[in-house]
């Protein structure tokens, strides 16, 4: 008879015992910011469904100094998640060659980045023409 | 490990996770900032910018529908995988229901954006 | 050994099947020198304080892959990790997370092996050749688009580093997925289609969420995150592109 | 004790044997092959081999030039119907592996490229940046998984072969994991255990390199061949022993003295050459170069280091950075984490170290040895390539040429033969069973396994290092018989079952203290210097040259229980190249051009 006997570690509270994975958890978590943030969206969009009165409701609703407050914390929550999504970029990519060599991590996070900043701009633009 | 193998779905929710991801890795940050912060405190932006005029004509527009609705729902399909990983990762495993769950909630968000947005004619 | 040499205090994470419940530390006074690794520490160990230390090791020179162990709750080759780099502090040296202790620093590998056993790692070649015919040309480019993933010597410290391997043992994991992806690029191999079954099944890549560590500790570069994402794409392609043509995809 | 039934058992999952186990099972499917490694096959020495396999390949070249620079550098002391052999087979087997997917560096057209190498008139090294050795093994443990027929039977030590009719029928292994005894029946067995350079205490070798198999032949009366042929690898790191592939000169490297001169000029390797020249300075022979070592050591021109003691230099920074990290990758890895320094510009501090056993179990043209059945490969056998010293790049070949034709020719017969006699060989498995395990259960003992290892590696590098003489070797071999005599008395602390590896660290030394013994005995036999074992003694120092009349004959170790070695010399076949004198550098050129000219 075999005298083995292997030993299973558990796995409870792995993510605390490695600050990359204590990292990991957060950056996991913004989603739940850009989700809470979605779902004041949707209230938005129903709101609009439901006439101007229903919509001005909203807007007074958002300036709500709790609500401003929210919000910031919502941004901080959702720039880290654009921070993390692109910094993971580079393993979750087919790599980039440029000139026959294979693009540096940093400089495809920093690239991406800077594409999603442009974005952001982008959007801010567009709105400022909507609303001239 | 079985030697046969059954295929994976993940790759539905997973395109869906990515999605989304990416949309709101690009867009969500502006967004809060000009709906949560710039509007509501009357900086940077016009007065007006959101009146109820230009935000109807905005969600009646094809495309400012499309952005409205892709970001909602796809943002939440990319949140509720992510939580229902989490739930594994914290060793809960709530198996067929937790999953049901998770991704009910963001069929049903994607099906209230839907309605909603589509009610506001074109 | 010289008479002034420093004393350094090495915790080690003990368990003898035979006569352990579970696992324990002990904490062992060994001289070092500068030029001491880990490993040789260990060593010291087992020569002077107790012969029933155990561990695997071979080249010494981190080719081999055998020493892998948690130094200080990261998976490290133990051969080239240094003594001076942890002193004056104590050291701890347990066996590589995530997989079952056999005895102390050994860990059961035999779910590995049965991985990379599972994955066809050779080349099924897409235009058979003839000896006599020569070698097969590849290019710089062809040769570049797999030669980084054959560097992996085996040494699975990134199933070590990988969280949801040790949340599911069955996941096919970083390093297996590397050499799988390995063989997908080499331009002499045209068997990628008959390696998907694994790439997307229950086991395959879905199980990883982009923890991304793997690759974070991987001591020869092979970047296996990379490997298994970029399959995640080839696998949902897969999986759509059944849906589209009757002759694509795999079963 | 379980029992497995194979047609064909392979001892050795290094290079060589996982090789012969394809060979088998592609020259017929319905073998059942066993193949026993003591480690994970990838974990196996072959692992650290870094610079790379000769081969012919540039049109250029030829088979002639190969057996040629083979022969003059194992100073005549080659089989020469086999490198005949071997030359011919080599770039077909490196071609193999090409096919089987190994990474050969290419040139930029595509092809595979190769490098110069030490003692090699033409570039003719196939190499895979410089951890050959890695992508060989790896690419060989991936191929072998695809034959079903092969049974590998990971992380078991073999303890004995079985012997009975007159012919070898298997293997006792013990299961690491469990500590339980296996016998593995077969109608062949190849053993290809690789070298057995830990016996010395300096050495670019794995814990893992322990003589095993060349031990269990040896017990089984099997000779071992020109076991006082240890090489000295000139470029290794100070105390560790890590090695700095000849690569690093074939690359264009410079070994330096302290004073910055390239002191090979002085040792008939000259003149300078500013660029690598085949067989010139840094591109002689490995025992030319250590021995130079070894003289800079007496004249006081090597650098006494604090901590590190005597070394020269290797000086690479003339290279680039750039030139480097593609072509010696993992070389610039070492330098930066074991060292601390950048060779692009530092000058790297090494010197000579144990590196590769010339000897081995003594095997015939077909690799099989004096007992029927038995066939052995690689680092551990004798088939007779290397001589009196292998020059770089050879052996990673042998491994392929060799390990197919072990195969075939183990699978050839085990076919011819019937199956043994299974109860009597249960029954002889069992008292090996018992032996071993009384080494474990015995107590009282006061010796530790340590300490004998120690002293047995110290013995062997005063006694038999690069320069010898009757007196330093005499005392290793009274040394070593007074180890052999205290190992009766060793004590083992672990008494338990599952993954013992002090007890098997133990059963290691005894296999050492053997091979050791075969070292010592053959060397201090030889009473003249030729390739890699060089004396300083004799009547008017008479051993210090090469003696062709009395000594161009193998040295073969028998087993002697309980006493030392019994050595006899055996004849070597020489076919197309007479005994001439061994020159280098432009010596060397001009004993070629008027070797040719006699030819004409
Ligand atoms: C640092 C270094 C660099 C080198 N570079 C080169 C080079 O560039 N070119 C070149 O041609 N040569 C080179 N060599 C030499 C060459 O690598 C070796 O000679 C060759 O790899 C030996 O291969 P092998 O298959 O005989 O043995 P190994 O690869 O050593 O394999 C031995 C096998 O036997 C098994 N084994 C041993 N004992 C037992 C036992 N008791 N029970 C069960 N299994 C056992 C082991 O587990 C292992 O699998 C180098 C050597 C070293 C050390
Ligand atoms: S991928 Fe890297 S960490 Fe993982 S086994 Fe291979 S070499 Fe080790
Ligand atoms: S750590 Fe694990 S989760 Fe994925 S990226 Fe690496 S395999
Ligand atoms: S001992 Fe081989 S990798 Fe560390």
């Amino acid at each position: 008879m075999s005298k083995r006997k292997p030993y299973v570690r558990s796995m409870d509270g792995w993510w605390k015992k490695n600050p990359y994975f204590v990292e990991y958890m957060i950056h996991e978590s913004t989603a739940l910011f850009v989700a809470a943030y979605c779902l004041v969206l949707l209230v938005g969009v129903i709101r609009l469904g439901q006439g101007e009165a229903a919509w001005n409701g909203w807007l007074a609703a958002m300036q709500s100094p709790l609500s401003v407050l929210c919000h910031l914390v919502l941004l901080a929550g959702a720039v880290y998640h654009t921070y993390s999504w692109f910094k993971i970029l580079p393993i979750t990519m087919p790599p980039v060659i440029v000139g026959g060599k294979k693009m540096a991590p940093e400089a495809l996070t920093g690239t991406a980045l800077a594409v999603a900043a442009a974005a952001g701009l982008a959007l801010l633009a567009l709105v400022w023409r909507i609303a001239l | 490990m079985s030697k046969y193998r059954t295929r994976s779905n993940a790759p539905i929710f997973w395109g869906l996770f990515g999605a989304g991801g990416m949309l709101s890795a690009l867009f969500v940050p502006m967004m809060i900032f000009i709906t949560g912060i710039a509007v509501p405190l009357g900086f940077l932006l016009p007065a007006g910018t959101m009146s109820y005029p230009k935000m109807l004509a905005f969600a009646q527009n094809f495309i400012g529908k499309g952005f409205i609705f892709a970001i909602i729902s796809l943002s939440l399909w990319f949140c509720v995988h992510r939580v229902y990983h989490s739930l594994h990762e914290f060793g809960i495993h709530a198996g067929m229901g937790a999953k049901l769950l998770c991704y009910g909630i963001a069929m049903l968000v994607t099906v209230v954006c839907a309605v909603g947005l589509l009610g506001l004619g074109f | 050994m010289s008479e002034n040499h420093k004393i350094i205090e090495i915790e080690v994470l003990r368990y003898n099947p035979e006569s352990d419940e579970e696992p324990h530390l002990e904490v062992y006074k060994v001289p070092f020198t500068d030029d001491m690794s880990v490993l040789q520490g260990a060593q010291y160990i087992k020569d002077n304080f107790d012969g029933s230390l155990t561990f695997r090791w071979s080249c010494r020179m981190a080719i081999c892959g055998s020493c892998g162990m948690m130094i200080n709750g990261i998976p490290k080759l133990s051969c080239e990790t240094f003594l001076r780099d942890y002193y004056p502090n104590r050291i701890r040296i347990e066996a590589l997370a995530h997989f079952p202790i056999e005895k102390d620093l050994v860990v059961d590998l035999s779910g590995f092996i049965e991985k990379l056993e599972a994955i066809q790692p050779y080349i099924i070649p897409k235009e058979p050749k003839t000896l006599a015919e020569g070698e097969y040309l590849q290019t710089p480019k062809e040769f570049n688009a797999y030669i980084q993933f054959t560097s992996c010597i085996n040494c699975t410290l990134c199933y070590a580093a990988c969280p949801q391997f040790g949340l599911n043992p069955d996941f096919i994991g970083p390093a297996a997925m590397a050499l799988l992806h390995r063989y997908n690029m080499d331009s002499r191999d045209g068997a990628s289609a008959s390696r998907m079954e694994l790439v997307a099944s229950e086991e395959g890549v879905y199980n990883c969420s982009a923890v991304g560590y793997c690759s974070e500790v991987c001591p020869k570069h092979v970047d296996p995150a990379s490997a298994v994402n970029i399959n995640k794409a080839n696998a949902a392609k897969d999986y759509f592109l059944r849906f589209l043509s009757p002759k694509g995809g795999s079963k | 004790m379980e029992i497995f039934k194979a047609d064909v058992v392979i001892v050795g999952g290094g290079g060589a044997g996982l090789r012969a186990a394809i060979a088998v099972a592609e020259s017929d499917p319905l073998l059942k092959i066993a193949l026993v490694s003591k480690v994970y096959p990838m974990r196996s020495h072959t692992v650290a081999a870094e610079g790379g396999a000769a081969g012919v390949k540039k049109s250029t070249d030829s088979y002639d030039y190969h057996f040629h620079d083979t022969v003059g550098g194992g100073d005549w002391l080659c089989e020469q119907d086999v490198v005949e052999y071997f030359v011919k087979q080599a770039p077909i087997e490196l071609t193999q592996l090409e096919h089987w997917g190994c990474p050969w560096s290419r040139t930029e057209d595509g092809h595979v490229n190769v490098r110069a190498f030490g003692g090699m008139k033409i570039e003719r090294t196939w190499f895979a940046a410089d951890k050959s050795g890695f992508h060989i093994l790896h690419t060989l443990f991936q191929t072998s998984i695809k034959y079903p027929s092969i049974k590998r039977f990971d992380e078991h030590f073999c303890v004995d072969l079985i012997e009975e009719d007159g012919r070898v029928q298997g293997v006792v292994t013990i299961e690491m994991s469990t500590g339980e005894f296996h016998l593995i029946e077969g109608k062949s067995v190849i053993i290809a255990t690789g070298g057995a350079g830990r016996v010395f205490r300096e050495n670019t070798n794995g814990g893992i390199v322990t003589g095993d198999g060349m031990a269990l032949a040896y017990r089984h009366g099997v000779a071992l061949r020109d076991m006082e042929f240890m090489q000295y690898h000139p470029t290794c790191m100070p105390v560790t022993g890590l090695l700095f592939t000849e690569a690093c000169r074939g690359e264009g490297g410079f070994l330096v003295n302290k004073d910055g001169y390239r002191y090979l000029q002085d040792y008939g390797l000259g003149p300078l050459q500013d660029k690598p020249k085949n067989k010139y300075m840094e591109l002689g022979p490995r025992d030319r170069l250590s021995q130079a070592f070894w003289y800079e050591k007496q004249k006081g021109r090597t650098f006494e280091h604090p901590t590190l003691g005597s070394v020269v230099f290797l000086d690479m920074r003339h290279l680039g950075e750039a030139h480097l990290r593609e072509r010696l990758p993992l070389i610039y890895e070492m330098a930066e984490t074991f060292m601390g320094l950048d060779p692009a510009k530092e000058l790297i501090p090494v010197r000579a170290g144990i590196h590769y056993t010339m000897g081995g179990i003594k095997v015939d043209a077909k690799c099989a040895a004096s007992l029927p059945g038995l066939y052995a490969i690689g680092e551990c056998a004798s088939v007779g390539l290397h001589g009196a010293n292998r020059l770089g790049s050879n052996s990673l070949t042998e491994l392929v040429v060799f390990g197919k034709l072990a195969g075939d020719e183990a699978a050839k017969y085990a076919k011819a033969v019937s199956p043994g006699n299974s109860s009597s060989l249960l029954k002889q498995a069992q008292a090996i069973e018992q032996r071993i395990l009384a080494l474990k259960t015995k107590t009282g003992g006061t010796e530790s396994i340590a300490v004998i290892r120690k002293e047995m590696a110290q013995s062997m590098e005063d006694g038999c290092g690069i320069y010898r003489t009757e007196d330093t070797m005499q005392a290793t071999c009274d040394k070593l018989a007074e180890l052999r005599a205290r190992f009766k008395n060793i004590s083992i602390d672990d008494k338990s079952s599952v993954w013992n590896t002090d007890w098997l660290t133990a059963v290691e030394l005894d296999y050492q203290l053997d091979v050791a013994q075969t070292m010592a005995h053959s060397a201090i036999n030889r009473k003249e210097s030729r390739g890699a074992h060089q004396r300083l003694d004799g009547p008017d120092g008479a051993y210090t040259k090469r003696d062709d009349v009395n000594f161009l004959k193998h040295s073969e170790a028998y087993y002697v229980a309980d006493g030392a070695p019994r050595i006899a010399l055996g004849d070597v076949k020489i076919t197309k190249s007479q005994p001439e004198t061994r020159a280098y550098g432009a010596a060397g050129e001009k004993a070629d051009q008027e070797r040719k000219a006699s030819h004409v």
